[in-house]
């Protein structure tokens, strides 16, 4: 496994990650049925499949990270809308201007692009922990993913490491009532559901990891 | 599912198709989905602009026109739409005066026209102002949380804020009612059944026979309580209690509007407001005006919501005043 | 069973005291179950009178007010009213110049409004003319059979008499011209599901998720064939094909209307009417005028028809001329 | 078996009538759920307990059948509506005529009764025989009542040979294509099914002889 991460590796995640919203795409909305307005799962495909098709052309071009990630930033931000729009789509506007012209990224680059993000669906949505939305599923897995690096793993380790750490958060979200987002106005009632968003983050965190092993 | 549909993923494209058909008086931009009045205003009025996930029909669609919207962004079936829509429409409708975005409080609609106004103020530099309505008080208000929802006072606010753009009143005036009528406006609505996303497939929740929803939105979601079913006499209680104890609309005139869902029958919308004139009428609510039918929907769902607006002579005026549109007309 | 109503043998009045309740344009007599304009015109013009079973709301309580009918009679769900409330209506709305009865086409109303129709001319020798509509394509006509049903033309019916009869064209005039109406309409319509008749406590007929009933009418009724669930390009097809090949309606414009059943949202109405302007415009036929919208209705029964009405300029004339009633408005 | 029909026999029929459409008025809307519009039961329920109202101080002020029978008529027409309204209205309006100032009825005084009345039902409706409506049993049932009457048999007789008669033409219409009413909408899908009035009309005669039993 090669310390550095090249776009093409990043256009392999985007890929993974709109393969595993298809292939979750009943459940995420099975979810977001029971807390929410049902459409998550529906969502997250537009939205996926608009990227991809907007980045179609992206690796053989070669432009930068930061390039491929503003692409996606901004084709979220058109064409997904509800709350996972702008938030995913912050949160890959954001990696961008960290990433900025680099066209691989070592382990740091990669920590620092995914934290980019997070900041920026913090920024958006203003969640807190424990608030039960994605941000209770991608904050472990950064977490995680800084954790392992200290501890010596290379960058598939601790990718590896987030995937499984946000899928513990998402798991987490359950027992919580909802204080942001529209699963906030049942109130009590959204206890003993996982969020939906937690669900889908944790998707995308794992897609990293995919597309990483697969680079390797 | 049982709808009439073409595919699940076509259906917004497609309504709006058959709204440009069936409205000459409306231009549609299909590529950026907006709904604009085919002839506007050609100077210095304020523009009015709404959006939202569609499935609320005839909300927002419905009530472009003389006299209430400039233009409506239609999102996906339940989904707010997104920023580049809202840009777009922005920068089409004003004239110089200014825009006020309507928007009903729900954080993904908050967020893309949050966005929205960012871009528009950097790009084009026209004024943005915005007023976010949230009225339904089946939701626990709090700092801590998302808030409540903006439900049907936005219907009421849209026509009495858009007479007075029409009339020709300013940015400040215009935002500054429009935060007042969110201010006097309540709501509160029920389901008897779970709506249909089409591209979920199926309901968004199981309702056995004998159970309803109390204090549901408009995207499907289930409401605050399940609780058995009720005569109307019952439910328009437990409708109008919570609204009545949440704000007193005593000493002056209200506008009352009961609004269907989507999947439930006129005559059951009549009888209900027969049940909520009553209430009103015993607490002395003086009901100045009254709206029945469906105006801000939630797909094929059967149930019903109710909005009690405190009003005075002005914003009667306003009411009273022509509006030409495919969901609300008259004088015109 | 689930409805916002109290109990079924009460729906129809607990109803009219909402109408009551949210029209003062309108006055209710509760105990006839008569709904009339609470302003009738002081002198010599015809009065239009329409009514039938409840459950097809706004038709025809909806229609009361200037421009349309003077006055409407309300039966019980889906059974037409009974002569002595058409006496009654009959005596209270005629000015000297006599009164048109617009019946649609039911073995039920034509008898109840046939012994009205000899009641009054006895009682009171008030001068009474009837139209019986019977412009649903569905139903194979014979002289063998009780003929085709009355639907949607009635709408357009009373409108367009409506405002003929407002402009003082005498009994003879607005007589002919509702025949002609009627001759030149055709109407066709779909369920998705079926409706439930509070009396009945359940729904008239159970539906499969993937058939619906094409050719049905108003009244919950089976329609002419169970076919398979199909797409709204293919449900337009069925629903104009049958309307197009009764009867020609090139080399002039036509009025289109497309009505939702009770249970239908609106979004689904509009995508509907993109298909159906699209086979109308392949057709040749040219639509001067739309309505989409809930207008003759069965009930909460998901589905929709489709009537298309052969006009000319003095129809179109007719059709815009300033109505005011719950359920169609505009020009005041 | 007195040959005599009273005004308070003629009573006990109505309410004989009135109960059985309390008991069947369920399958009477059943029957009309499958080629009609759900409300036959409920039309006759409403009615029947409307005539029962009006009539009620009707035995102790001894008026004549031709009273009775148009006070009933009047009521049918004035509380039901829908098709069965007029029709059963008439039925009793001509009865009335036909019945006169008389305050009891001899058998043929009966089966002229009953005569009118179906005449005034095919004059307001113009059905024949097999075009599946009420006169498919009615029609059969004064055929078989006036058979009885010549072949002997007294009034009760006749008209427990015109109700088993009506309740043979109440299921002979089942395999019948509606012809008449709206039943005739659904051209051959109202084959195989019983026709709702004749089913109501069939309870009519039987209810004829249920009260000319506890007269007995
Ligand atoms: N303020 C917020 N901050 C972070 N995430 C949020 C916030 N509000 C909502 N979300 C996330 O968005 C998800 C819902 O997304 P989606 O269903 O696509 O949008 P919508 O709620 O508009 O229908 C929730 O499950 C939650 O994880
Ligand atoms: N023209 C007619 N002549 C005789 N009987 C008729 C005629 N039309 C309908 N009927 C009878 O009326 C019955 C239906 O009555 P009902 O359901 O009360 O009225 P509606 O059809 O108006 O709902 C039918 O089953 C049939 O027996
Ligand atoms: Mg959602
Ligand atoms: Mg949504
Ligand atoms: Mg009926
Ligand atoms: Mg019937």
């Amino acid at each position: 496994m090669t310390e550095s991460v090249s776009v093409a590796t990043l256009v392999d995640w985007l890929s993974s990650f709109r393969d595993a919203v298809h292939e979750q795409g009943t459940y995420l909305t099975e979810l977001d049925s029971a807390i929410g307005d049902a459409d998550h799962g529906a969502n997250l495909i537009r939205g996926m499949d608009a990227v991809m098709g907007a980045v179609a052309g992206e690796v053989s071009t070669v432009g930068s990270a930061g390039d491929l990630l503003k692409k996606v930033g901004m084709t979220l931000v058109t064409s997904v809308g509800g709350a996972s729009g702008p938030l995913y789509g912050t949160f890959f506007l954001r990696a961008a201007t960290a990433t900025g012209d680099a066209t691989s990224l070592d382990a740091a680059a990669v920590l620092a692009m995914l934290r980019a993000g997070l900041e920026g669906i913090v920024a958006r949505g203003k969640a807190e922990a424990g608030d039960k939305t994605m941000y209770d599923a991608l904050a472990p897995g950064l977490d995680a993913f800084a954790s392992a690096l200290e501890s010596g793993r290379d960058v598939l380790g601790a990718a590896e490491a987030a995937a499984d750490a946000a899928a513990d958060g998402r798991d987490a979200t359950e027992p919580l009532i909802a204080l942001k987002g529209r699963a906030s106005y049942l109130g009590e009632r959204s206890v003993g559901h996982i969020d939906p968003g937690a669900a889908s983050s944790a998707l995308l965190l794992r897609a990293l990891a995919d597309a990483l092993a697969a680079a390797g | 599912m049982k709808k009439l549909i073409n595919k699940p993923e076509d259906v917004l494209a497609d309504a709006l198709k058959g709204v440009s058909e069936a409205h000459p008086e409306l231009r549609v931009d299909h590529q950026h989905r907006v709904i604009y009045r085919a002839q506007p205003k050609d100077h210095g009025k304020v523009a009015l602009i709404s959006g939202g996930g569609s499935g609320h029909e005839p909300l927002h669609g419905g009530f472009v026109g003389v006299g209430m919207l400039d233009a409506a962004c239609c999102g996906e079936v339940f989904t707010s739409p997104t920023p580049d829509q809202m840009v777009e429409a922005t920068t089409v409708v004003d004239q110089g005066a200014g825009v006020l975005h309507i928007v009903k409080n729900y954080t993904g609609d908050v967020m893309n026209f949050e966005m929205a106004g960012e871009m528009a103020a950097a790009d084009s530099g026209v004024r943005v102002e915005t007023v976010v309505t949230d009225d339904d008080v089946a939701v626990q208000d709090s700092t801590w949380t998302a808030g409540r929802r903006g439900v049907g006072v936005t219907v009421l606010l849209e026509k009495i804020v858009g007479a007075a753009a029409e009339e020709g009143r300013d940015l400040d005036a215009v935002l500054d009612l429009s935060k007042r009528i969110n201010a006097q406006g309540r709501s509160m609505g029920m389901a008897l059944t779970s709506c249909t996303v089409p591209a979920a497939g199926k309901p968004t929740f199981d309702l056995p026979e004998d159970q309803m929803e109390m204090g549901v939105g408009i995207h499907g979601e289930p409401g605050r309580k399940r609780v058995p079913l009720a005569g109307a006499a019952e439910i328009a209680e437990q409708l109008v209690d919570p609204i009545l104890s949440d704000l007193d609309f005593q000493g002056g005139p209200s506008i009352v509007m009961l609004s269907g869902l989507g999947g439930t029958p006129l005559i059951e919308l009549y009888l209900l407001y027969g049940e909520v004139a009553v209430l009103l009428e015993k607490a002395g609510v003086q009901v100045a005006r009254t709206l029945v039918g469906d105006y801000i929907t939630s797909l094929d769902m059967a149930g019903a919501s109710v909005t009690v607006l405190k009003a005075d002579d002005e914003i009667l005026r306003l009411w009273d005043a022509p509006v030409k549109t495919a969901g609300l007309r008259w004088g015109l």
